[in-house]
């Protein structure tokens, strides 16, 4: 499985999927690159990883999210390279039975992708 | 024995460096290799505070004991997202 | 502005609009209709709503959740008439600056919807 | 005066339609109203606790005033979503 990826992110790719007859709720999380950042106007950011670290991290973050809150489905993509104002930096998506759950695992993948999987932002231009 | 030592984002600069091959004495912890680096590249001083450090693709403690053919990475406050 | 409709609801839809620069975060929200209701497996719902009322709550809620998280953008439709499932309910999408405002916006609208918006469950088959 | 009362959901095989149209003194409230509906509609009164009123499409208490021509709605809990 690999959840980092060079090409561009689209949601379209995991609503693809069939819906499991458990998911009463999902919730999707997309980053999207800002015109302004560190208060200055860009044009695209350049984000560079730890790949094999990342991937496993997030393997393991994935299956304690499904494990923790119930998802029946998670679909984790972040892109590597440039990436443009405007275009999508990671696209975190899940399905739970109920709301609650699917907030709360989206938003656990989230913080733990922020707090310590090795993806950096390294060049804005 | 000697280590691997990767570097990411703005540290590959302030080491002017990706990676780094290192000898190390039987017994050497990260807290060990992180002196060695910093009488080498003094420069690095201001950012260990913020770095993390993962041997073997796992986030380590400075007591962590290094072994002949380990992968350390020097990771930086991330920013994924 | 119609946020209620009989035909079926396709995330596709809000995606295709275009991203604001200033659009940092983007959180969905689906409601998708679920096998087992009250412990009974069900081939569909049956929502109705008074609708004129339901229009205006929404549109003023949606006009609170824009000021008070800074969206940049949301997307509301909940779906009317039977629903079959896997088929979507309701769909809330937002877009914001950062991922905090993000997600509670989203969430605000989502508990709104839940409390005191006029729209019902009234069969299931 | 007259109030036009509209009825949704489950509440609408209690009271057996869907809209009813109430003649009231002058005068009347919310609370008046939803009690000429409890004397002629027994069945009503266990859902009472649960509902809400909404008038001109707007939750009202039991102390607003109705005028002739309001659209009252009686508003079982939602469940949209």
């Amino acid at each position: 499985m690999s959840y980092l990826t060079r090409e561009p992110l689209s949601p379209k790719e995991w609503h693809r999927e069939a819906v499991s007859e458990h998911s009463g709720a999902s919730v999707e999380f997309l980053g999207i690159v800002r015109r302004m950042e560190g208060g200055q106007p860009i044009e695209y950011l350049e984000y560079e990883a730890y790949e094999p670290m990342a991937e496993q991290m997030l393997e393991r973050y994935i299956q304690q999210a499904q494990e923790q809150f119930g998802l029946s489905k998670v679909y984790f993509r972040h892109r590597l390279g440039k990436i443009r104002v405007g275009e999508i930096a990671v696209i975190i998506g899940v399905h739970a039975p109920h709301r609650a759950e699917a907030f709360a695992g989206c938003q656990f993948l989230l913080e733990a992708l922020k707090r310590d999987v090795p993806i950096w932002k390294v060049r804005a231009g | 024995m000697t280590v691997c030592v990767l570097i990411f984002a703005h540290l590959k600069s302030v080491l002017g460096a990706d990676a780094l091959t290192l000898s190390q004495p039987e017994g050497a912890t990260v807290r060990d290799l992180l002196h060695q680096l910093q009488e080498v590249y003094p420069a690095l001083t201001p950012w260990l505070e913020s770095t993390r450090v993962a041997v073997n693709r796992e986030y380590a403690t400075l007591d962590t004991l290094l072994h002949h053919g380990d992968e350390v990475a020097l990771i930086p406050p991330v920013s994924g997202g």
